[in-house]
């Protein structure tokens, strides 16, 4: 296929696909060009989306790129589609942020940071599928390891966990550094 | 100093804690533990005057903070002995506590911003391919998919779900004048020069529509663009459509 | 709007709505405009995506607006299938879900949540014994209801339904009535 068909098949290949999108590499495969030149074809299209005459464009969320409406005609589209209004909680933001940066973390050591109990969230968004078990820590009675999931991704729209900001850094190094100490003060804590 | 606040907007002690010097305008590193101690105790002990439940995390809490108090107020090396050297001071972890807390409290607003953001942009469900590529049903099988997956599913499915509902009840019927009606239904004769009655009364009726209908049909029946014809009563109507020479004969 | 916002929102429409599409009336509604308007707008729309670089359309089947990909490019889903079979499943495990979580349930009710025809879908699930018939609803054309089989159970290695991960929904409910217990609370004034 020529330059014109790739962004025409990217086109009627994303339209499809929805909101279920597609990977780098299984648009690479199925055009049959390299990863490379897949992310070259998808930047080919947004460009000819900033036209405004285009109504939609494509982001990338969980390493998924997705055809998706333009921001700017959104109050439009929220005539006719209200979404979804619920917000989440901040407890529930809290222990996103906590999973997501310190994974994969068990509940008890989302709790420490928290200072309080913190189940009936952790609950909920394994419910939500934000976070899921990614695996058990060999210690006596082997606590679920949690991690955040794709789903956490896109509803972030974000395209990976790279594109998360940093924490304050000095304090995460300093608290990096003291960790072990940290663990062994806690551990105290649980004796007493 | 007064403030007025409730126990549930507040995700535990260390976030009390925090509020509390955020209130007091002070850095982490510099808090006055004894100062803040008292604070926290006042806001304790005014829940137990109103018989609230307060969750043992707090007291626990409360307790750890007396400790430190009662700690810094007597000479050093006295309470723990000889571990103070190796062990850290129980006011320096705290400070760190709150400190790791606070990391991930100032986070909060980028992902509420992220979350946001997302919203603005709008997807739709997958389109239905199985008829035009006719795949097989064994191929249908799904593979590597968990229980989790289907989890994922199901709330993607409900998502979705809070996103079309309201599309019927927000669309208001649609008001036709009979100019419109008439354009309609030249343009359905254009391809068909007979219809039954019952075929020019496609979805979405109301009674309006009936009556815009009606009149748009007697309207070019008066003009002979359409002749009217019913073999029998009760048989369905035709609506012919009169071709362009033939008018003038009847005109 | 002008001409070329409302060619963007109109493409932004169509997008949205994908298989279900927008009859005449309802995107005259949207974009306040007449019927006779949409027509031209629509017909103007089109013929912007008959340019070479376009692999998607507009076409209207049983009074509806729907857009659609060019069908030079439908067979290149052919390789995303054959290629890479989870895609397949993700409308059966939509399906499945809402079979599991809701039985016994009405095809209408399925489509009614998913937001879709699914005719095709079921059909498939019932053939392949994920889910079957389990009764009628005693409504006028007595609608099928469908339950999930034992093969479902089997597949997803669950003893029975009672392992299903709960919903966020069911989550909240039960925090809900904890909470109330907080709710109680009226605001306290601490003064010093």
């Amino acid at each position: 296929m020529d330059r014109t068909q790739l962004l025409a098949a990217l086109e009627g290949l994303l339209y499809v696909a929805g909101d279920e999108g597609f990977t780098k590499e299984e648009l690479a495969n199925i055009l049959e060009i390299s990863s490379k030149e897949v992310e070259e074809l998808v930047e080919a299209y947004i460009e000819l989306c900033t036209d405004e005459v285009r109504g939609i464009t494509v982001i990338n969320t969980a390493g998924h790129y997705r055809m998706a409406t333009k921001k700017e005609y959104i109050d439009l589209f929220r005539k006719v589609y209200t979404g979804n209004k619920k917000r989440l909680s901040t407890a529930a933001l809290e222990v996103i942020a906590i999973v997501a940066y310190k994974q994969p973390i068990t509940r008890a050591e989302i709790e420490d940071i928290r200072g309080t109990n913190s189940e009936n969230v952790i609950r909920k968004l394994v419910a939500m599928s934000f976070i899921k078990e990614v695996g058990r820590l060999d210690t006596p009675g082997k606590p679920i390891l949690y991690g955040t999931t794709n789903d956490f991704l896109d509803y972030f729209n974000l395209s990976s966990l790279d594109e998360l900001p940093e924490l304050a850094d000095d304090v995460e190094k300093e608290v990096d550094e003291e960790k072990d100490l940290f663990d062994s003060m806690t551990k105290i804590k649980i004796t007493e | 100093m007064e403030y007025l606040v409730t126990i549930d907007e507040f995700h535990g002690p260390l976030d009390l804690l925090l509020y509390l010097i955020k209130e007091a305008k002070i850095d982490i590193d510099r808090i006055n533990v004894s100062e803040i101690t008292q604070q926290y105790l006042d806001y304790i002990r005014a829940m137990e005057d109103l018989n609230l439940e307060i969750a043992s995390e707090y007291l626990v809490m409360a307790a750890y903070l007396i400790y430190i108090k009662s700690r810094m107020m007597l000479p050093k090396g006295n309470l723990d002995g000889e571990k103070i050297d190796y062990e850290e001071n129980p006011e320096e972890h705290l400070k760190r506590r709150l400190k790791l807390y606070k990391l991930f409290k100032d986070i909060i607003p980028y992902f509420q911003e992220q979350e946001a953001e997302r919203e603005n942009f709008l997807t739709k469900i997958p389109s239905d391919l199985s008829d035009e590529l006719k795949i097989e049903t064994k191929d249908f099988l799904l593979q590597d998919v968990d229980i989790y997956d289907l989890l994922s599913a199901y709330n993607r499915v409900l998502k979705r779900f809070s996103l079309h509902k309201p599309l019927k009840t927000k669309i208001k019927p649609q008001t036709i004048t009979i100019d419109e009606r008439i354009n309609e239904l030249s343009e359905l004769f254009r391809n068909r020069k007979r219809l039954t009655f019952m075929e020019i009364f496609t979805d979405n009726i109301t009674k309006e529509f009936i009556v815009v209908t009606f009149m748009a049909i007697l309207e070019l029946t008066k003009h002979h663009y359409i002749r009217l014809r019913q073999d029998a009563l009760f048989q369905d109507i035709f609506i012919e459509y009169i071709e362009e020479e033939m008018r003038e004969a009847h005109g």
